[in-house]
């Protein structure tokens, strides 16, 4: 047992400097990696209050919780840092189906980027097209960014939610930030 | 850079996916001869012309999969499902 | 100077603005509108360049994107320096400083011409006849000297100062070129409402038509049209370059270069690669030069760049002209030329008796015409100055003066898009030449590209490829008749062996060269190409490769079909390297990962090495310590008290399911049904060929779920490995993985006093010897964040890795470095955690494995779960090389006599020193280090049957002497491993 | 065979260049031969040379669906070094090396064999460790190899960058000085104009299209796009064509073929005096004696016949060159173009019997055996001959994989080309 009084820990973002105008560092946001087979499907989606039966590449937003579908078994839920209760009210729902949730709230961070330019500047680097119709709001997937992996999210017209790896995060801003010199906003 | 049809997501680019390989080589049990483990480990119809192939959409639902693509040409005849059978 | 040679009206240059320039530092003047070479033009400067091989006096042929001659240097210093540009591609702007190529000292006095004096010496192929003798002499004499003749332009000395940009685009049709044929295609699939792209070379779209003042108002209207359309992205100064697969089309667009000494804060071009869902090549069409003793002189010119010169530069390319033709479209320009006020003094046209609205309109203006007529031979030193003309067949010649030739073969469709597209192309008789036939791609060719030849032709195939791109019904095609021209030599009924008729102007490849190719046995066109370097210059013979097919297939009696064109490639016209590289400069040149600890390490100094794209602190210096130093230092505190490692870049793998277990066990060589929740296991992974790819300790979190790490450069390969079998072979389990290997941060706290610095720091854990031994781990909480702490050591001393949140590694780290102050903690890194391991006998995967190493190799047998009945590679350790016992090497320890003496890492074993070369050798030393704990050198080696050999006496031959070394166990330290259980 | 030389060259000079002859004859198929080969790069041309010089064999075709030269041969980056690691490596490539010093005399042709020197960078403690290694064993082969400084490397090469802050710099290099390039097409050409004039009968336009076996299950002959040959011992040296091939005889090889590109900038005076090669960041540059820069990149990820790669591959590239040699950033591509690679599981060649009685396969070079072009030839041509391997490539067998005895020249050091 601890005999020390333990101060509660500081946290460091991996963002650390300041990022571009268009570029807004997201709050901390607990995250999770979910995986359902089939038959948990709906049982989760009733425990947690999202619709998991969205289709592929698609995210659904609850209140304050969200979970994009990144592959066919396969969701990323997010929600504010303070929202502890995921893992037992998946428990609680799915009581003996199978399920696999893994914490990955420090895995990665958010940003968003939103302006009027701000397609164009992840199609600098991303190959995905990116027009209303092949990629329209509530759209996210998984896909490259230059170098990274990134999770891309359409939160609006103008307006992007990127998931990345933290040790990947300084690289796709400072690109971000580097093909946005040419754009006026 | 090819346009590869992910039987999960749909058309993406080549540079999400992994590549696998021959598809349909199945893995060896460890009783047979050295010969039939060196045929699985090493050989490869290496075929010009129509060829089934593994992709893993790596940077994007994460699922392997395969293709039949020629291999003069490069255009995809189809992709299908683990487990599924060619069309 | 003034521009003698402009026109008082007319052309597209705004007069107001006066441009000034310089040419091989002589200032000129040029207006807004021009060309580089038009501007040359307007000062009456034809002489530009030297030839490649023959350093021939050179002047301008084209207006445009073929131009095989007027290179030269652009660039205001050195980091904006670009060789060999094309003066006719090339936009005029202010301050704009050109220089010659090639040309030594001066353009119009250049010793390198000493070649095109001795030029019989120099046939095609001349360098593989010779320069042979004596041994030696090629790389140390004759190359060298070759080497300083060749080359055009030189490289800049600096590096580039510009940025550069790229974008991927994606749309419903791209269309290329954006003459009448590409302007109408555009407009018809844009009123669908599809996403269309228009790209064109050019500063002005317009194409052809830019030099046909008469169709302004038309050019003006469809212009107008474009502007209306929103879904339509017009991108002028745009080339498209390559044709990729599945419709991706590479282009390069230049966003400020022709702005000129512009700041280097803006991109200076973007690379776009664009999907299309259609694409439209409308690129127009090519004029063909004639091939005719000495053709090369300057002042010899195509007949519609001449034509371009006065109409859209007005630009008078000359006083006195003579017209060479075999194609109508040449008396447009002497008519264009002579109402500019230059003299056509014959207009020679090869054909017997042609007739048409051309000739007519010429006649009508008084313009002589000798048809079935030739010139063989002209003359001019620096600038043409007569041709000799002479009826076909006829002995006698006419010489009439000139200070310019226009010459024109007819029209080569460009066709080199869809060349690159894989689309067959079909050979039209009527023409001549190529067209697209069958595409391979979605690709539909328009206008000049597709072979019309009319205007009204060009504007309803553009417009019926843009309904057809759109899936709309498509009117026939307006019928027109076409005119061929004429292709290869010329006849001029001279002795062959004496004239040199020019193919290629820039690599300076004859009619002769050609023929001298085909009598060698080189008969292919690939052959012919390479053999002669005709088609390979910098223009790729924009102009020339269907002359040199005329010339084959006439010397050989083959016709053109049956013997094929050469393979277009990318790129179009030469692209700058920057194009390509684009963001990725310096720190983005590729992702540089920094674990959440870096920055602390940062502050205290430490030395960084790259371990794949992370930086890992090597070292953590003190004052002026050298590595060497440091690292003792660092290993004795950490063998004598307790040291801190940044492990956060070991991959981790999180896997979970009911099955996790039996997944484990057929993915590792170790057992792991037995493993308990709460225990921890060193884990060894094979590839299935039976060698080690990765290792790793795994442990078990709860029935199921493990908490699996692996090497930091692997941990991605793993990842992917294990996920291949889950999905593809191994489907009958549930299990799933997660890469957590960023989720955590990984503290390693080393030394026998480990556990007195963490404990207070440790909450809802026991973390005595008794309740938490070697090998276990535990969820609880250090500094107040949630961990899971594992007791693991990878340093022979007492130890534990701490996986915290990694927002929180940081603050964690310095609440033990805080807690670890008074038992005397040291922050040490990689190279220190080398040492401690090697002293242990613990291998690096990657460093004693390399891919080609059994588990039994490094005396891992242990770890093997024999009772399995498979895991990846167990069938492959049978085989029999894998296991042989005596032929293999094996992993030992070192020491040698000197133990001063640290051996270098990659020396190789031998048993005897004194044997001749090449030495049979046994092994290589792959690990190698000053250890402070047994105080002196230590090393391990892998060792052809080592272990049988330990005890024995090696040696490692070093240039100039050979070091003793005896072989040991590979464990130097605490071999029965008290030290773990402290 | 018309003797080249510059006294030669004088004299077509003053005679209008009448008196070239062919350099190979255009031969059409005989029904039968002693001995044919399939692929007429220079490994197939050059086996037949060296069967016909040094085995005394006559009557003797290559057969090429193509034109001679016209596949990898002609589409490589000509480097040429021979500071493998392994000693059946070191054996085999320092024997080819040894040939083309010697080459341009033996074939009384110019192959412009330039030991300009081959070095390979370092970028990281690992890197250090493979290279070194390298060095230690090649010394004790007796192949030249050194290890510079990062100082020492840009005297060597001065367009090099060796600034400590770049994201890969340059932590030092190995040079192997005797390495250096050879003209391609050259190589191709010598060898089939030495190889005509002791008989060989080099076909172009000849595709093999199946492989003809008696009842004992020997090779009788090859069906062809111009009829059918007899022959009794068949070479398949078809690089990226191999398993194409090896199918019609009923075997299945350890191969995989992939595009390999290249790229050649615009033409410029002589910048680039060596050869320089980073496996780390994936680049290959030379300057060619006509100027341009000749750039390798990688492979493409999947299998592919159609000789060409994609642009992020050259990109890629194109990435790491201009941050080696950052003025090149200008530098404008002139032409770029693949090839089909035909790779082993270790990266290793294959010049062995097959298990076909009289069918030898002499494949799996992968990106890296322009250099090996007369060794490899003149081991084949030895094989063919006896029935036999020679030493040098005994070890270079089929049966290697089976047993597991592979030559990981790529697992030890991650070295293309
Ligand atoms: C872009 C690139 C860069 C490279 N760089 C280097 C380098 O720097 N250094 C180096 O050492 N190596 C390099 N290589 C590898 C090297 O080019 C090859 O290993 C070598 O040239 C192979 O020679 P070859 O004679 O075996 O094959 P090839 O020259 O490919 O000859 C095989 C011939 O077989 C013919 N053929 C195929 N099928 C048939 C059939 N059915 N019937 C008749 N004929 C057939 C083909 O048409 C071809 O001409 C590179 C390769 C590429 C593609
Ligand atoms: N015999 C002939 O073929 C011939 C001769 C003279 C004039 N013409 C006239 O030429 C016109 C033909 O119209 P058109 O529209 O087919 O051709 P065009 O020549 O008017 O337009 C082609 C356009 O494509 C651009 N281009 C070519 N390749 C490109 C590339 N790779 N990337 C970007 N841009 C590229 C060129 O800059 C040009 O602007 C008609 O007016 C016709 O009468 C034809
Ligand atoms: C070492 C080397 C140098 C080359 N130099 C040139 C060159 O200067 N100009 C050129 O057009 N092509 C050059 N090439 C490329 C060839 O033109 C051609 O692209 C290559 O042989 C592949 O053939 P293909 O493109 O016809 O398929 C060169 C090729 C090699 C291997
Ligand atoms: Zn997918």
């Amino acid at each position: 047992m601890a005999d020390i009084a333990i101060a509660p820990a500081r946290r460091t973002a991996p963002l650390p400097g300041a990022v571009d105008r268009r570029i807004e560092k997201s709050a901390p946001l607990t995250r999770f990696v979910l995986r359902l087979p089939e038959e948990s499907i709906t049982a989760a989606g009733a425990a947690l209050g999202l619709d998991f039966t969205a289709p592929i590449n698609r995210a659904v937003t609850a209140g304050y919780r969200m979970a994009l579908r990144l592959g066919p078994d396969e969701w990323l839920v997010l929600a504010p840092a303070a929202d502890a209760a995921i893992p037992g009210a998946l428990g609680a729902g799915l009581a003996d189906r199978l399920f696999s949730l893994v914490d990955v709230s420090h895995r990665q961070t958010g940003i968003r980027l939103a302006g009027p330019h701000a397609g164009a500047m992840i199609n600098a680097l991303c190959p995905l097209d990116l027009g209303s119709a092949a990629f329209p709001v509530g759209m996210a997937t998984r896909t490259i960014f230059a170098k990274a992996d990134i999770v891309l999210w359409r939160t609006g017209i103008a307006e992007f939610h990127l998931e990345i790896w933290r040790s990947f995060a300084p690289y796709v801003v400072s690109l971000l930030h580097e093909i946005g010199r040419e754009y006026p906003d | 850079m090819l346009v590869i049809s992910c039987p999960y997501c749909g058309d993406r680019p080549e540079i999400e996916f992994s590549y696998g390989g021959e598809a349909h080589v199945v893995r060896a049990p460890a009783s047979v001869t050295d010969e039939e483990w060196t045929a699985f480990l090493y050989q490869r119809s290496n075929a010009r012309g129509s060829y089934a192939e593994r992709w893993r959409h790596a940077h994007g639902c994460g699922r392997f999969f395969n293709a039949r693509r020629n291999t003069v040409t490069d255009f995809f005849e189809q992709t299908y499902k683990i487990g599924e059978a060619p069309a | 100077m003034t521009q003698k040679y402009r026109l008082a009206t007319g052309g597209l240059i705004d007069r107001r603005v006066t441009v000034p320039f310089t040419f091989d530092g002589k200032a000129m003047t040029g207006h807004a509108g021009d060309t580089l070479a038009s501007a040359l033009l307007a000062n009456g400067v034809h002489l530009v360049g030297r030839s490649f091989k023959y350093h021939r006096p050179r002047g301008i042929v084209s207006a445009g994107a073929e131009e095989p001659n007027a290179l030269v240097g652009v660039g205001r210093d050195e980091g904006h320096y670009t060789p060999n540009l094309r003066a006719t591609q090339v936009e005029l702007y202010h301050g704009l400083r050109a220089e010659s190529q090639n040309r030594t000292p001066s353009l119009e006095r250049d010793v390198g011409s000493i070649t095109d004096r001795l030029w019989r010496f120099f046939p095609a192929g001349f360098y593989y006849k010779t320069f042979m003798w004596p041994k030696g002499a090629w790389t140390k004499f004759f190359e060298p000297r070759i080497r300083a003749i060749a080359g055009l332009g030189r490289s800049p000395a600096a590096p580039d100062a510009a940025r550069y940009a790229q974008i991927y685009a994606h749309c419903d049709v791209l269309v290329i070129g954006a003459g009448p044929a590409g302007l109408s295609a555009a407009l018809a699939a844009a009123e669908t409402g599809a996403r269309v792209i228009l790209c064109d070379e050019q500063p002005q779209f317009g194409g052809a038509l830019l030099a046909e003042p008469g169709q302004s108002a038309w050019l003006a209207e469809q212009r107008a049209r474009l502007a209306g359309f929103a879904n339509i992205t017009m991108l002028p100064r745009t080339i498209a370059f390559g044709y990729f697969p599945h419709n991706m089309i590479g282009l390069a667009q230049d966003l400020t270069d022709h702005q000129g000494e512009t700041s280097d804060d803006a991109p200076r071009g973007r690379l776009w690669q664009v999907r299309a869902k259609q694409v439209i090549t409308a690129t127009g069409a090519i004029e063909r030069p004639l091939v005719f003793p000495d053709n090369d002189r300057p002042g010899i010119m195509l007949a519609d760049a001449a034509r371009t010169y006065v109409e859209r530069y007005a630009v008078k390319p000359g006083n006195r002209a003579v017209v060479f033709t075999a194609h109508d479209d040449a008396y447009r320009a002497a008519v264009s030329l002579h109402e500019a006020g230059v003299t056509i003094a014959a207009i020679v046209d090869l054909r017997e008796s042609p007739e048409g609205p051309c000739l007519d309109a010429a006649r009508a203006a008084g313009l002589p015409i000798r048809t079935h007529a030739t010139i063989i031979g002209t003359e001019g030193n620096l600038r043409v100055a007569a041709v000799s003309v002479a009826t076909i067949g006829a002995a006698n010649a006419e010489r009439i003066a000139c200070d310019l030739v226009l010459m024109s073969g007819g029209f080569t469709p460009s066709v080199h898009l869809f060349s690159q597209s894989r689309g067959k192309l079909a050979f039209d008789p009527a023409l001549d030449a190529f067209i697209p036939g069958t595409p391979a791609e979605p690709t539909i060719a328009a206008g000049a590209a597709s072979g019309c030849q009319s205007l009204e032709a060009a504007i309803a195939s553009g417009r019926a490829a843009g309904l057809s791109a759109t899936g709309q019904a498509v009117a026939a095609p307006v019928a027109e008749t076409v005119a061929a021209g004429f292709l290869g030599e010329v006849p001029h009924g001279r002795d062959p062996a004496s004239v040199r008729a020019f193919v290629d102007f820039q690599n300076d490849v004859t009619a002769k060269d050609i023929t001298l190719a085909l009598a060698e046995g080189f008969r292919s066109i690939e052959h012919v190409k390479r053999y002669t370097t005709t088609g390979m210059a910098t223009d790729q013979g924009k102009t020339s490769n269907m002359n040199a097919l005329g010339i084959v297939s006439k010397s050989l009696g083959v016709p053109i079909p049956s013997i094929g064109t050469t393979t277009f490639r990318m790129p179009y016209t030469p692209i700058p390297f920057g194009y390509f590289a684009g963001y990725a400069r310096g720190d983005l040149f590729e992702p540089v990962r920094e674990t959440p600890i870096h920055a602390w390490a940062a502050e205290q100094g430490a030395v960084f090495e790259d371990v794949s794209l992370w930086k890992r602190a090597r070292y953590f210096p003190r004052g002026a310590e050298t590595m060497h130093e440091a690292v003792a230092r660092e290993c004795a505190a950490v063998r004598a008290g307790v040291g801190l490692f940044d492990a956060s870049t070991l991959g981790k793998i999180e896997i979970t399911g009911p099955d996790a277990a039996e997944f484990l066990n057929r993915m590792y060589v170790n057992a792991w049904t037995k493993l308990k929740p709460g225990r921890l296991r060193y884990g060894i992974l094979l590839r299935e060929d039976g060698f080690i790819i990765d290792d790793g300790v795994v442990g078990r979190i709860a029935d199921d779920r493990f908490h699996v790490t692996t090497t930091t450069g692997g941990a991605a390969r793993v990842l992917n490995m294990m996920e291949d079998y889950l999905q593809t072979e191994f489907t009958d389990l549930k299990v799933w993985l997660t890469s957590t290997t960023e989720q955590y941060a990984v503290i390693a706290v080393q030394g026998p006093r480990a556990r007195e610095v963490i404990a207070p720091l440790v909450e809802d854990a026991d973390i005595s010897a008794a309740a938490m031994p070697h090998m276990s781990v535990v969820e609880c909480r250090v500094a107040g964040v949630p961990a899971r702490l594992f007791r693991v050591s990878f340093t022979g001393e007492l130890g534990f890795e701490i996986n915290v949140p990694a927002d929180y590694g940081r603050a964690v780290w310095e609440a033990i470095d805080q807690a670890g102050q008074t038992h005397g903690i040291v922050p040490y890194g990689t190279e220190t955690m080398h040492v401690l391991r090697a002293e242990k006998g613990y291998i690096i995967v990657g460093q004693e494995t390399d891919g080609t190493a059994t588990p039994d190799d490094v005396g891992l047998t242990w770890a093997i779960g024999k009772a399995k009945p498979d895991f990846v590679g167990k069938r492959a350790l049978a085989r029999t090389a894998l296991a042989s016992q005596t032929d293999r090497k094996q992993l030992v320890g070192l020491l040698t006599a000197d133990p001063a003496e640290v051996l270098e890492e990659g020396a190789h074993l031998v048993a005897d020193p004194a044997q001749p070369i090449p030495m049979t050798m046994l092994g290589h030393v792959t690990s190698s280090y000053w250890s402070a704990a047994l105080n002196r050198s230590i090393a391990l080696a892998m060792v052809r049957n080592g272990r049988a050999r330990i005890g024995e006496t090696l040696h490692v031959p070093l240039p100039g002497r050979s070091v003793a070394v005896t072989l040991t166990d590979p464990v130097f330290y605490d071999p029965e491993g008290a030290r773990l259980d402290g | 065979m018309q003797k080249f030389s510059a006294f030669a060259l004088a004299k077509e000079a003053l005679s209008g260049q009448k008196g070239w002859t062919r350099q190979w004859r255009d031969a059409a198929p005989k029904p039968a031969y002693e001995a044919i080969i399939v692929g007429g790069g220079g490994h197939g041309l050059g086996t037949a040379y060296y069967l016909a010089k040094k085995h005394g064999l006559r009557n003797i075709a290559v057969l090429e669906k193509g034109w001679i030269g016209g596949g990898n041969t002609g589409r490589n980056t000509t480097i040429i070094r021979s500071n493998y690691l392994f000693d059946e490596s070191a054996a085999l490539y320092d024997h080819s090396v040894k040939l083309w010093e010697g080459l341009s005399a033996d074939l009384n042709y110019n192959v412009m064999f330039s030991q300009r020197g081959v070095m390979m960078l370092s970028h990281n403690v690992h890197d250090e460790q493979v290279f070194k290694r390298h060095v230690h064993a090649n010394r004790l082969n007796g192949v030249d190899n050194e290890w510079l400084s990062p100082d020492q490397a840009k005297s060597f090469c001065p367009p090099l960058n060796i600034a400590p802050g770049m994201r890969h710099a340059v932590t030092g290099a190995a040079l192997q000085r005797r390495a250096g390039t050879a003209r391609h097409d050259a190589v191709a050409w010598g060898y089939a104009r030495a190889a005509d004039a002791l008989g060989v009968d080099i076909i172009q336009n000849c595709e093999v299209t199946g492989i003809d076996r008696d009842a004992s299950g020997r090779v009788s002959g090859v069906q062809t796009s111009r009829g059918a040959i007899a022959t009794r011992r068949l070479g398949i040296v078809a690089a990226g064509n191999t398993s194409v091939l090896m199918a019609m005889a009923g075997q299945r090889m350890p191969l995989e073929s992939y595009p390999l590109q290249a790229l050649v900038s615009e033409p410029i005076k002589p910048i680039f005096p060596c050869v320089v090669m980073s496996n780390t960041i994936h680049a290959y540059i030379s300057q060619s004696d006509k100027g341009e820069l000749v750039i390798g990149a990688g492979t493409d990820a999947y299998i592919s016949y159609s000789q060409r790669g994609a642009l992020h591959i050259s990109s890629h590239t194109l990435e790491a060159i201009c941050e080696l040699f950052p003025m090149f950033r200008r530098m404008r591509m002139l032409r770029n173009w693949g090839g089909i690679v035909d790779v082993t599981p270790d990266r290793s060649p294959i010049i062995a019997k097959t298990e076909v009685p009289g069918l030898y396969v002499n494949c799996g070079w992968g990106t890296g055996g322009f250099k090996a072009t007369p060794g490899s030839a003149d081991l084949f041509a030895y094989t063919m001959a006896k029935d036999e391997p020679h030493k040098i490539n005994a070890p270079f067998n089929l049966e290697r994989f089976g047993a597991g005895r592979l030559i990981d020249e790529a697992a030890a050091a991650a070295v293309a080309h």
